[in-house]
């Protein structure tokens, strides 16, 4: 149910080693991708405790973006494999709860890879935009 | 405080922000209220609840003397979020008081008497007051006797003003370290140890101690080696509390409240409220 | 001459109470019978006999703002929490109607904690007498009855085809209505009995009995929850912390237990109160020994939630026994 | 279950054997609770105190997580064979040593629901999709070792239930059950899965969770609570018993069973060697994560 006028708000956790980089090669390649974004990088994505993503949509957040490198390239040898185990499992209880699973999104996104970074961004808007606002939270009603 | 809501801290300006130690501040703070201002008044030993609006507060034992019109002061180790968050704070920055809580150091029944003060680390602060009521009256007490350790040379918090008072008469001042530098040609030694260096008399003499847990335990076992009675050792508790008003029942010992009975008690009260509690 | 209010009038009344006033009653939901705002009295849950957890969450809410911060002038100001309204809590029972009476002593004692007084002052109770008494009542054993009227401002009590109502206080007055009431001679019920706690001299047991292995021993199958302070009509211990909330800063403070690990801890870490054992018997210490040293009564009101709920049968009346006992023998199984 | 006096007989003689002998200094079973009718644990540490243990359908308790508090102290503990999973679960964390723990298992066709002072007719619903009547780890055995029945369809209904709903359904319900919570964290305690010295929702510098007791903060309490379970369950289902507001935790608690079975075809506890799935990987696996 798209909104009038809706951009989401949305919360990237991105390694340091792969996908940080990459989202600096889509800046500094001057490749666009929308504003909505705020970027948070962490050393590893196996460093996002999903604390810290039911967080973000507690505070608000409309998505939240985990991306590492891609299998078998992490900095640490295997944090994104328990990274992707925990996801999968994380993203399939959140969706129990009601939150739409597509407002969770992981994807492997390398140093060299500033055009696929800047295509994550634009295509997890969209789904955004389509998903329309999280019904409104009231923080500590 | 505001609106008869003990819940409600006055609001404060920082008159300024001192670096004491490498993780602690002194900070100087005049109340915003004029009134408020003029009436706040407190004694040695009393306590107050510091707020950083947004991170919490925390109570502080007051470190500066009412009637020398320094301000009011708080010595803050960083320790937490709220400590943390007071580093951050600035001159001319609000914060909010809660206080004065608590009872006091009854320094006038010590009149007359020697005065052995023990502090250890930010332990020093509450003690600090103590320090200058004495010197302000200093003809009114006997010998003065300070020894105060910290961890390292850099951690021993009023090192400006222990020259002051040094030079102020029929005082001592005693400084230990845990460990020395380049430059620390002083003691290197754990507090309990030094007074058993120094052997006070135990005669006609008060021992006011405070510090961490660990080095009260220790110091009071040293006193007692030397013959301190209980009723002679003065310590002021921490305890974890949330509104100073007996009324959160976090800081109670028994049936006493460390914020409302205390902080001050000596060992004598201690060893009898730890009977029950 | 009592006076009578039918079955159906009462709700007429509370109809009308809860268009004048914010109305709490005990409401069922999901199986458990809660305190809750209700704007339909038809939700009111009439046969119950006592809810979950107590009344005192009106007065001293789960979490509640105690004020906030808000920027004026260039500077800030802090705006107490006015927020409370004119309320009558109806189907007040009197064990819990004493819980308030006590909860009014560690509050309203000089200098009073203000929103409490805000909310005591603003609320009306009215109080049910007990027609049964579940098996782990024993509010005889702690000052107060069945149908004990002291400490609400109204009491009703069931009959035949009504209930007795006895406006006990002014503001009780005030909300009565006399149109309402019928004057008859039916008499009321004697109230249920039930078993008897050995409180008497229960301070002096309980400092006798502090440093015996009994804490220890019991505090053995203890799982130190939350569950019997929150469900306690008198426990208070708090927390305060503040929040900020996308520049909203309050501060807030929540129901806390002396159960909670880390709840005597120092910066540092240091905790006097380390240990199962000692962390249990201040429960019990501060009940039976210390309130009653302040206060001048036992922390308890016999309304007998805690040993319900308890997970592992902690039951304050066999506690209350042992110490009693723990003259001679001690260590209890 | 209904235990034969026999058998019962043979819980307190071998309590009192290893009691007597001093291979433990405290044995951990079940005793009559002050309600006269249903159980509670009892710690007996002194041999004439055996005959004080009893067993019965009332004895839902999982007293496993007693076990951490007393780390290094020779022990032994009456288990049923749920309760034996969870066992397996403490020994695969290095939480405690099996040298430490002398388990008297007992043989269980289910308990019954019950409160205080009321045994109810019902088995628990936990127990009509157990599969484990014969504890999966023990020194001694009391009763006959029975034939397991096998996995149901039916074992997931209530998850399958849920899951049929609409999202928006999903959250409402959650909502209403979050709400009530009133974070008293029995659910947390009485789980012997839930042993961190400190819990995240109590680390409050900073303030991960927060104190408000309310439904935002509730609802990440109650799913961090359950993820961190996540292949650790052993489904005894304690701390749906003992939330005083009906909160149905084990809605969430079977959805992760469900999932990590499904996704890594494993339940907790079944012995003690393989590693809890989300502790481990594998490196061609396909989850539909970053894919």
């Amino acid at each position: 149910m798209a909104v009038e006028g809706f951009s989401p708000r949305m919360v990237g956790f991105l390694c340091n080693w792969c996908s940080y980089a990459g989202a600096d090669m889509a800046g500094t390649s001057r490749m666009g991708y929308p504003p909505n974004i705020r970027i948070i990088r962490v050393p590893c994505s196996g460093r996002v405790d999903p604390l810290l993503i039911i967080k973000a949509f507690q505070q608000g957040a409309d998505g939240v973006l985990i991306a590492g490198c891609h299998p078998g390239d992490c900095h640490y040898v295997e944090g994104n494999y328990y990274a992707r185990r925990r996801l999968a499992v994380f993203r399939s209880l959140l969706e129990y709860l009601g939150i739409d699973s597509r407002r969770l999104r992981v994807e492997w996104v390398s140093a060299a890879e500033g055009k696929r970074f800047s295509n994550v961004i634009t295509s997890f808007t969209d789904d955004l935009v389509e998903l329309g606002p999280r019904s409104e939270v009231e923080v500590g009603a | 405080m505001g609106n008869n809501d003990p819940f409600i801290p006055y609001l404060a300006t920082v008159r300024s922000v001192v670096d004491l130690t490498p993780d602690v501040k002194l900070f100087t703070v005049d109340f915003n209220d004029p009134a408020v201002q003029e009436s706040f008044t407190y004694r040695p030993g009393q306590f107050a609840f510091v707020s950083v609006f947004g991170m919490g507060e925390v109570p502080f034992g007051i470190t500066s003397v009412a009637r020398r019109n320094e301000g009011l002061q708080f010595a803050v180790r960083r320790v937490g979020t709220v400590t943390n968050a007071l580093h951050e704070v600035r001159e001319g920055d609000t914060v909010g008081v809660r206080g004065p809580f608590g009872n006091s150091f009854p320094l006038e029944d010590y009149e007359g008497k020697n005065i052995f003060i023990i502090g250890g680390g930010i332990g020093m602060a509450p003690l600090r007051p103590v320090i200058n009521t004495v010197l302000d009256r200093r003809d009114s007490y006997g010998d003065l006797l300070i020894i105060n350790g910290a961890r390292t040379p850099q951690d021993l918090v009023f090192a400006p003003e222990f020259d002051v008072w040094a030079q102020s008469p029929r005082t001592k001042v005693e400084l230990t370290v845990d460990r020395g530098d380049d430059n620390w040609t002083g003691r290197v030694a754990l507090i309990p140890d030094v007074v058993r260096d120094i052997k006070p008399s135990s005669e006609n003499v008060i021992a006011i101690t405070c510090g961490p847990p660990i080095m009260i335990h220790f110091t009071l076992q040293a006193l007692k080696e030397l013959g301190f009675a209980d009723r002679q050792i003065v310590t002021t508790l921490e305890s974890n509390m949330k509104c100073g008003l007996g009324k959160c029942a976090r800081c109670n010992v028994g049936d006493k409240y460390v914020c409302k009975d205390g902080p001050v008690f000596d060992f004598e009260q201690i060893s009898q409220l730890f009977e029950e509690a | 001459m009592t006076q009578v209010i039918s079955k159906s009038d009462l709700m007429v009344w509370l109809g009308r109470l809860s268009e004048s006033h914010r109305l709490i009653a005990p409401v069922d939901e999901a199986g458990v019978t809660l305190f809750q705002k209700v704007s339909k009295v038809e939700d009111i849950a009439l046969d119950f006999t006592n809810t979950v957890l107590s009344p005192k969450e009106w007065f001293f809410p789960a979490t509640e703002t105690l004020f906030s911060v808000e920027k004026k002038d260039g500077g800030i100001e802090l705006v107490p929490n006015e927020d409370v309204e004119e309320s009558v809590i109806f189907g007040v029972r009197p064990c819990d109607a004493l819980g308030i009476a006590l909860l009014d002593k560690p509050f309203l004692n000089e200098p009073a904690d203000a929103l409490y007084g805000r909310h005591r002052d603003k609320t009306t109770l009215i109080g049910l007498s007990c027609s049964e008494a579940r098996p782990e009542c024993f509010c005889t054993s702690m000052g107060t009855a069945p149908n004990d009227p002291a400490n609400v401002d109204v009491l009703l009590t069931e009959v035949a085809d009504g209930y007795i109502v006895d406006a006990v206080t002014d503001k009780g007055k005030a909300i009565v209505p006399q149109d309402l009431l019928k004057e008859s001679d039916v008499t009321a019920p004697p109230p249920p009995s039930m078993e008897t706690v050995p409180v008497e001299g229960i301070e002096e047991a309980m400092s006798q009995s502090f440093d015996d292995p009994y804490w220890e021993r019991l505090a053995d199958r203890c799982l130190h929850c939350k569950l019997c302070a929150y469900v306690c009509p008198i426990c208070y211990c708090f927390d305060v912390r503040d929040y900020n909330d996308k520049g909203k800063v309050q501060r807030v403070r929540s129901w806390e237990s002396c159960q909670s690990s880390g709840f005597t801890t120092i910066a540092g870490g240091y905790d006097r109160r380390a240990g199962k054992g000692p962390h249990l018997r201040q429960r019990f210490g501060h009940k039976l020994l210390y309130f009653p040293r302040e206060f001048g009564s036992a922390a308890c009101t016999g309304c007998g939630r805690c040993v319900k709920v308890c997970p592992v049968n902690v039951d304050i009346r066999e506690v209350i026994a042992d110490v009693q006992d723990l003259g001679g023998t001690s260590g209890q199984q | 279950m209904k235990l034969g006096p026999e058998l019962v007989q043979q819980i307190r003689d071998k309590a009192r054997e290893l009691l007597t002998s001093e291979a433990v200094d405290c044995v951990i079973g079940y005793g009559r609770a002050t309600d006269g009718v249903t159980a509670r644990p009892l710690f007996v540490y002194e041999p004439e105190k055996v005959n004080d243990l009893i067993f019965d359908e009332t004895c839902t308790h999982n007293l496993v997580g007693y076990l951490v508090n007393r780390k290094g102290k020779k022990t032994g503990i009456v288990v049923k064979p749920c309760d034996s999973r969870a066992i397996n679960v403490l020994l695969n964390e290095g939480q405690i040593s099996r040298d430490d723990v002398s388990i008297i298992g007992v043989v269980c066709d289910g308990v019954v629901e019950t409160g205080w002072n009321r045994v109810g007719e019902a088995k628990q619903a936990r127990c009509q999709y157990c599969h484990q009547h014969t504890p999966v780890v023990y020194d001694f055995l009391i009763g006959e070792p029975r034939e397991e029945s096998p996995p149901s369809a039916e074992d997931y209904a209530a998850v399958a239930e849920m899951e049929a709903k609409s999202p928006e359904e999903r959250e409402a319900f959650w909502a209403e059950q979050f709400d009530r919570c009133c974070r008293c964290y029995a659910c947390r305690q009485v789980c012997p899965g839930c042993y961190c010295t400190e819990c995240f929702v109590d680390k409050l510098d900073p303030m991960w969770v927060g104190i408000r007791i309310a439904p935002e903060e509730n609802r990440i309490w109650h799913t961090i609570r359950a993820y961190h379970l996540a292949g650790r369950c052993s489904g005894c289902n304690e701390c749906e018993r003992v939330c005083p507001v009906n909160i149905p935790l084990s809605l969430l608690n079977r959805k992760l069973a469900k999932d990590v079975e499904g996704l890594f075809g494993f339940q907790a506890g079944l012995d003690d060697k393989e590693m809890q799935p989300l502790g481990a990987f594998d490196k061609d696996e396909k989850l539909g994560i970053g894919e």
